[in-house]
């Protein structure tokens, strides 16, 4: 059950040309379900090969997880896990989002207030 | 709108809700939540506030003025401790290498600079949430009367 | 052509394959429905969607949440994925607030929130 | 045990939604994404992700639909 992902990836974007050239109608109804299909097809048959959900042995839990468990609170101080994360190993990633957060809202009061 | 019994609920309801938030920020080290979590709490009591009252009643609960300081405060404050590290001689936004005092795990003032990075991210979220919804509610009434 | 090894699979994989599903019809819905509302509700199940299949894969069997106070004896759960989420929650936020005020201003521009009406009104008044 | 539990609840995540794409009224399609986002948050702390349950239950259940109702009596309720 092998699924080549760039052509479907192919196909979405073809099928995504077809969708904006066409007005509403009942052929574009079905083009997307069609193009959903190969979209759903591709993800179960990933999802099929995926490791056993909830297992203690997937690669997701290896040495990174042990490490942020075991060093945690050593290392920042706090007891919960996400918070150490969050705004200790990976504080450059927040300051980041809330730049995002600065940015959506000076662009939506710019676009609010326009004239 | 003009409903006594919500305007009393959300009279009696809107303190503890703050408090709550309030709790979440400051406890984020040690229980669930944090400055995102805390944030989002505050700002939707704030925004329940304007829903049960008018937004006149809202707007002087918390203007604009102070939102947005709170807001640009919030973002300004988590870069500033940022560079308290870099003036104690480490990297940019680092905690325990650069000599905040970790505390003993657990208790309240633990955890060195992870309290004050939380407050900033709560001030910023919350301000962030209750702005979007008064602009969203007003922004375009005050245009259209402009024209 | 489905074997019986595949859908076993599929059922233990419950939380994957609910989020697929999840995934489709939030994309079903933003692809088919002409009203701009309807489009960001349908955006917004689509970011649920990945948020839980994200989250399903830190998940394990018999984990703790991931406050670390019982010591390490415990089984804790994968905090990584779910401090990206964390993140990833409050910008789907903010995404979704910024297209509601771009709705806002098409609806004073041209009286309508539908997408085809607007495609119309356009292509005759240029 | 708490399997059928889950089950329920991601069969009523997918209900869920399906309505909202089958409702004609705008605000009772967002009434019903306030009850998936409730939901999605009671997921969250099945999988033990209390932190995201309270950020959901605040962010997505509690803004958002406040943001989406906003836009709604800016605009208009039917589709």
């Amino acid at each position: 059950m092998e699924v080549n992902s760039l052509t479907a990836m192919a196909i979405l974007v073809l099928a995504s040309y077809i969708f904006f050239y066409l007005p509403a109608s009942r052929l574009r109804g079905v083009l997307v379900l069609i193009m959903l299909g190969i979209i759903g097809y591709a993800l179960v048959a990933t999802v099929a090969e995926m490791p056993t959900f909830g297992a203690s042995a997937n690669p997701p839990h290896n040495e990174v997880y042990q490490r942020y468990l075991h060093q945690a609170v050593e290392d920042t101080g706090a007891i919960n896990a996400i918070a150490a994360i969050i705004t200790d190993y990976r504080a450059f990633d927040t300051l980041g989002e809330v730049t995002v957060l600065f940015t959506a809202i000076a662009a939506a009061l710019s676009n609010l207030k326009a004239h | 709108m003009e409903d006594l019994l919500v305007r009393i609920i959300c009279r009696l309801v809107v303190p503890f809700v703050q408090l709550y938030g309030l709790y979440v920020i400051t406890h984020g080290h040690l229980s669930p939540g944090g400055g995102f979590a805390g944030g989002a709490i505050v700002g939707a009591s704030m925004i329940l506030f304007a829903l049960a009252f008018n937004l006149e009643a809202g707007s002087r609960k918390l203007s604009h003025d102070i939102s947005l300081l709170m807001e640009s405060g919030g973002a300004i404050g988590f870069i500033l401790a940022g560079f308290v590290a870099m003036l104690l001689g480490q990297n940019f936004l680092t905690n325990k290498a650069a000599g905040f005092p970790l505390g003993v795990p657990g208790n309240l003032f633990s955890s060195g600079a992870i309290f004050f990075f939380s407050v900033a991210i709560g001030f910023k979220v919350g301000s962030t949430m209750c702005t979007l919804f008064y602009n969203l509610i007003e922004g375009s009434d005050r245009h259209r009367s402009s024209e | 052509m489905i074997d019986i090894e595949v859908l076993s699979k599929l059922f233990n994989n419950y939380y994957y394959f609910a989020a697929i599903i999840l995934f489709i019809i939030g994309f079903h819905t933003m692809l088919t429905h002409a009203n701009l509302i309807k489009k960001i509700i349908g955006m917004n199940i689509m970011e649920t969607a990945a948020f839980l299949i994200f989250v399903s894969i830190g998940y394990i069997e018999g984990g703790r949440a991931p406050i670390l106070d019982e010591g390490f004896d415990q089984i804790y759960m994968n905090p990584l994925p779910q401090a990206l989420i964390l993140t990833g929650i409050v910008v789907a936020v903010s995404v979704t607030a910024y297209a509601l005020s771009l709705i806002i201003k098409l609806y004073q521009h041209y009286g309508t929130v539908d997408a085809d009406e607007i495609a119309r009104i356009r292509s005759y008044k240029p | 045990m708490t399997t059928g539990i889950e089950i329920f609840l991601l069969t009523f995540l997918i209900v869920c939604a399906v309505a909202v794409a089958y409702l004609k009224d705008l605000l009772s399609a967002v009434i019903v994404f306030g009850a998936y986002s409730l939901i999605m948050a009671i997921n969250w702390q099945m999988l033990g992700a209390p932190d995201i349950a309270i950020t959901e239950a605040a962010l997505g259940a509690g803004v958002t639909t406040f943001l989406f109702i906003a836009t709604i009596s800016k605009t208009r309720r039917s589709e």
